[in-house]
């Protein structure tokens, strides 16, 4: 075991994984001999090669086109969007061919491919810095959307995703990129995707949540359960697949639904997390299922970014509306 | 050839074969012999039976949609004979030439074309892409597959892949271009230029003097080819990917040519181009001078034309029939081929369904 | 009043406003001359000239974001997507700086602009030629999103979406683009972006839905009331705003939601439209909401594709179940 | 000049001054007389100036992340010396000294990086777009604003955009610069060529000669010109206007320099690139050049530069004080710039969060 934060759990996923298996690559703007913007690839150019760790001229499209010609023919490439917020241009490239083209082919060209992307809010960034677009990602059959919310869950969840013969949108909170240190395990281990964990058992409330807003969630739990409040905190860590029967089991036992994430709140996670309980646990609802997600607006400028984005008294207050419906 | 002989700044086009069937070029012998010449009508004869049969599958409805290639055969069948197994084909959807080449079944064309997926697995040909419905995001797929080439040293294989002279405004076009250069792996683009995007003419595609010219942006050789001469074709397309093969990076091939038919089974050219242009390109066809050329030789007559035309139509409507009769998509088709292991999610979806098929059996 | 398919009708809006306003401009892929791959621009550019109607490159992209220079600079354009699924390269362009740019620059530069897009299934089409992801643009903050399921509502829907100062993605269910005929006011009226239309009241079940599919509901309402249970049937014509108030009042009353729409299931408009109605009628609801939508996969080429798109049957079999519930 | 002479197939690169501030063209003066080049190098100091005070609040922890624009500042200046109120301007990010030539106030650019909205409006400026941050698409926006200049047959109005290098690969490039060229619309392409995109060098970039040499692909003039010359840059910026203006169709631009900085106050260039590198580059220097220019002709010295900075520094502190003391953003604003009209949803979220507030201050 050893102390880590979220960039060097995800920098040694990847050194493990491309030691194991060299048909391995890893490219991105800037992840080559500088490491990445946020210095997730650093020294993996160096130990590796320039062959399978480098730089890509600055296009995403391409980024994730040329990945999935790589993938067709026998590699596993891993790339990089600089943010989740240019991720865009390679849009089409991804609902087009990489989430479509084992189905096309009838499992004859599978994509084994992850495209990693910092997302989130909350570091002050410029525009398009802080996007959170999970729900698109997710509304796309064929990807599978996973997002982690400690060093060790990134860790896991990873390696994961990189064994699996599925593409994978792999988000990482940027926001505790450095912020939450913990042991992690220096062996090799996974974390199954498509699968919730529950972090704290409650008998009063389900709070669904994940990423960065994990930790933001946990405070607000501290000051629920001063007031006597038990919450059941399920980190969602697969956005899709998504683990219904975990969400379902939990509201059917409290009765009460809170989703916490940082989202545009209109067409979000949050309302596929609703319909879930609705669909699986409508008789056992004690109060209306509900989401606190962002504002149906741009992530404001640093400045204004604070009454975007949800902190634990926020949170807090939405449990205690909830408890006392 | 010589590819840096033909400068497309200066929009100078290789040809080997005019259209009257008259040779351009001395020495062509030594590249096709006769009976290679010959091989290479029949192909184009071949391709071009199965897609006039096609469009008449599509017109009795038969055939859902269906783009046809008429006009545009030179330049598949050319590619088609340079191209070997271990090369890869990242298609666009024009190209039926060098699908046959590849192994492509005329009873999978047929099977696309009725709607059903099966069709696209190409069961018997190895490292051959489906066709690419959006505009130029193919080309990022064969960079992509000449970078694993190049990473796993399989020595002296190359990429084949296609795109329309429309195709060449999409982002994707350059950001493949590019990489393609940067990254030198072994790819050729061919350009087919068929003069149209649907109803939008050249002029309105592009400034650019032709499109051949447009590699000088990557550092790229481009050579601009007379697409309706399997010669030339043949010629660049060989010259070119030995180029290639041997390590020194990509190359644009921009295959002028027409087409002659409509963009698709729905469309109707008259709309946006005369009568004259059409008359004019068809004197150019690529068969007529390939036939031109043989006859002259003495290579070939209309008896052998029509024999060959007969037995084409039988084996076209044999695997049309098999197309016909292959057995309809399954619900279970539509779910089981999106992940390795069915997710629980479309699972439920796919028992869901299930359900409301028994509840409308018990309804009958 | 004439006859009109919603061809005609869409083509009438766009030759009033042409004439009405000189600042508005058409062009897309094949728009021009030959006036678009199903006809919907026909005889406008031999009307209102070259200039104002044309053929652009075929780059989606370009189409977008040249609009969006257009517009801050004081054209209103109109432009064409030539099927919703080829969107997708303009994506970036889309969520990045239409939808944005009011917001970006604090309202100085307002982006009154247009993007047509026909989309939906059931044509028999090669694959990407059916997409109906509007979930995917409800989600994006800024937009409105404007889908019609009349010729009628297409004229007055598409006259408010070109008047209206804010990015419009109007997408046109081109199944029924000639398959409904119906009386149509030659003159000049708009309809309201934003409100839903209730097309028939009942007592025992709301069902939302909206473009092509209404003609299907409106098939299976027929079915139900034969078995005596009367459907409140509420056309949602935008999808953002969405109209929250008409979708709550009607809950209230029926204690039931049915939605049906052609989109993939999870993280859909189905979802957000659950939430809806349990964030405001959670103490009136009887049955789960549920939503009846595609399935989770790329939409089937034609033979497999009755499995995907809701029929009459399927939609009756489902309000079946919730009236019994 | 004439930018036919200057072929960038053929790499040659347009200078006036070298990096001696000799002349290496007669005749200068007719394009710039010593007081016009006066004020242009008070202009560069001005933008050095701000940039490097820019920095500095950066690094006090009072504005976020900040792109210095060190050693390209002859670039921005002469574009905006030659741009007029009534031309359009759209910007990437990294051109400080045509933002302030078109009106933006310092103040205005300090609130961006001190994370307000309100810093986009640039109030006393007309026609400027907000920097763009995703890469290299602003510059279909100015091909859509060229089309509008064309549509409404303004006479002679310019739109002048900017990118980078590394902005050269994206799909929007391509499509921008092909667009622009069919359609003929009045647009010079500026692309500051600083040879990084962050950490990555020009020649993994692309395998392009240069990247004047791209504007062959869409068939529209290109010219390379030494972005540390602000004599060259005036001069080609003047006379590509000119030349748009008059309906001639747009121009590609290539400035080459160095971006001496970092990328950004978060990068450390140390990491991938060479001291070396970095000297060699500081002695071609744009302000450093211009000088030796002024003082061979007497019309500088330290004296005069050290008050003036006195004055710029007054002036610049003066301006960031103003952005300090800028209210801070209301809830109503992150809202209310949506749409013309508020919502029914988003007020919804607005009043619910003002509910939040409203629990929050009772709860104290
Ligand atoms: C991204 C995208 N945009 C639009 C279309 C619709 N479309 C299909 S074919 C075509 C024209 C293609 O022209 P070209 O590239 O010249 O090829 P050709 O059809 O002439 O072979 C268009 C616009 C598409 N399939 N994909
Ligand atoms: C679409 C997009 N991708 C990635 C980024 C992140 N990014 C910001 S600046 C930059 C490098 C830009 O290089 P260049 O175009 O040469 O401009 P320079 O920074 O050198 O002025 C990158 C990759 C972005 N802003 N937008
Ligand atoms: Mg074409
Ligand atoms: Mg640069």
């Amino acid at each position: 075991m050893k102390v880590m934060n979220m960039v060097n759990s995800i920098n040694q996923a990847l050194g493990m994984k491309l030691d194991e298996d060299e048909n391995i690559v890893i490219y991105g703007e800037d992840s080559g001999l500088e490491g990445g913007v946020f210095r997730v690839t650093e020294g993996l150019q160096e130990k590796f090669g320039e062959k399978r760790v480098f730089d890509s001229p600055l296009a995403e499209s391409a980024i994730a086109g040329t990945a999935l010609g790589m993938a067709v023919a026998g590699l596993r490439p891993v790339i990089e969007m600089q943010f989740s917020g240019f991720a865009y241009p390679a849009f089409n490239q991804i609902i087009s061919h990489i989430s479509r083209f084992r189905n096309r082919t009838r499992g004859k060209y599978p994509v084994p491919m992850v495209i990693r992307m910092p997302y989130g809010g909350s570091i002050n960034a410029l525009e398009h810095h802080s996007e959170s677009m999970e729900a698109i990602w997710g509304h796309i059959p064929g990807l599978q959307v996973v997002i982690p919310s400690t060093p060790h869950d990134a860790k896991g969840l990873l390696i994961s995703a990189i064994e699996s013969n599925d593409p994978v949108i792999f988000m990482e909170p940027k926001r505790i990129y450095r912020a939450i240190k913990q042991e992690v395990s220096e062996e090799k281990f996974i974390i199954p995707l498509g699968k919730a964990n529950i972090l704290s058992r409650g008998e009063d409330l389900t709070i669904v949540s994940y990423g960065a807003m994990i930790r933001e969630v946990q405070k607000a739990v501290v000051m629920a359960k001063q007031k006597n409040i038990g919450v059941e905190l399920i980190d969602l860590r697969s956005i899709y697949p998504i683990d219904r029967e975990t969400i379902a089991e939990s509201v059917k036992k409290t009765g009460r639904l809170l989703v916490v994430n940082e989202e545009p709140s209109s067409f979000g996670v949050g309302a596929e997390i609703i319909s879930i309980v609705n669909e699986e646990a409508f008789l056992h609802l004690e109060a209306p299922p509900t989401r606190l997600s962002g504002f149906d607006t741009v992530i404001p400028l640093p400045m204004g970014e604070h009454f975007y984005q949800n902190d634990p008294l926020r949170i807090f207050y939405e449990i205690e509306k909830l408890v006392n419906y | 050839m010589n590819f840096k002989k033909y400068d497309p700044l200066k929009d100078i086009m290789y040809q080997v074969l005019d259209k009257n069937g008259n040779l351009t070029l001395a020495d062509w012998d030594n590249k096709l012999n006769d009976m290679e010449a010959k091989t290479a009508y029949e192909k184009m004869l071949f391709a071009r039976q199965a897609d006039i049969k096609a469009v008449s599958y599509q017109r009795q409805g038969r055939m859902y949609t269906y783009p046809p290639n008429l006009g545009q055969e030179a330049i598949a069948v050319a590619a088609g004979m340079v191209i070997r197994d271990e090369d890869w084909l990242v298609p666009a959807f024009r190209e039926l030439g060098t699908y046959l080449a590849k192994g492509m079944s005329l009873k999978e064309y047929f099977l696309y074309f009725r709607g059903h997926e099966d069709s696209l697995i190409f069961k018997n040909a190895k490292n051959f892409l489906p066709f690419s419905v959006p505009i130029a995001s193919q080309l990022l797929h064969a960079v992509g597959i000449g970078y694993a080439i190049k990473y796993k040293e399989e020595k002296d294989k190359v990429v084949f892949t296609f795109v329309g002279d429309g195709g060449t405004s999409e982002g994707d076009f350059h950001e493949a271009m590019n990489f393609a250069a940067v990254w030198k792996v072994p790819v050729i683009f061919i350009v087919q230029n068929n003069q149209f995007a649907i109803s939008v003419p050249f002029n309105k595609q592009t400034a650019s003097v032709n499109i051949a010219a447009k590699s000088v942006a990557y550092g790229m050789p481009g050579i601009k080819v007379d697409g309706n001469d399997i010669f030339a074709m043949y010629d660049a397309v060989q010259t070119t990917a030995d180029y290639a093969g041997k390590g020194n990076g990509p190359v644009l091939i921009e295959a002028l040519t027409f087409r002659a038919g409509a963009h698709t089974t729905s469309d109707d050219p008259s709309k946006y181009r005369t009568k004259e242009e059409e008359d004019n390109w068809a004197a150019k066809d690529p068969l007529l001078r390939l036939k031109k050329y043989l006859q002259g030789k003495d290579l070939w007559n209309a008896k052998e034309e029509n024999a060959l035309l007969d037995q084409y139509d039988l084996e076209i409507e044999r695997q049309f029939e098999e197309a016909e009769n292959y057995p309809t998509t399954t619900l279970d088709e539509v779910f089981d081929y999106h992940y390795e292991e069915l997710p629980e999610e479309l699972n439920r979806q796919k028992v869901a369904y299930k359900k409301f098929l028994n509840w409308k059996e018990t309804r009958k």
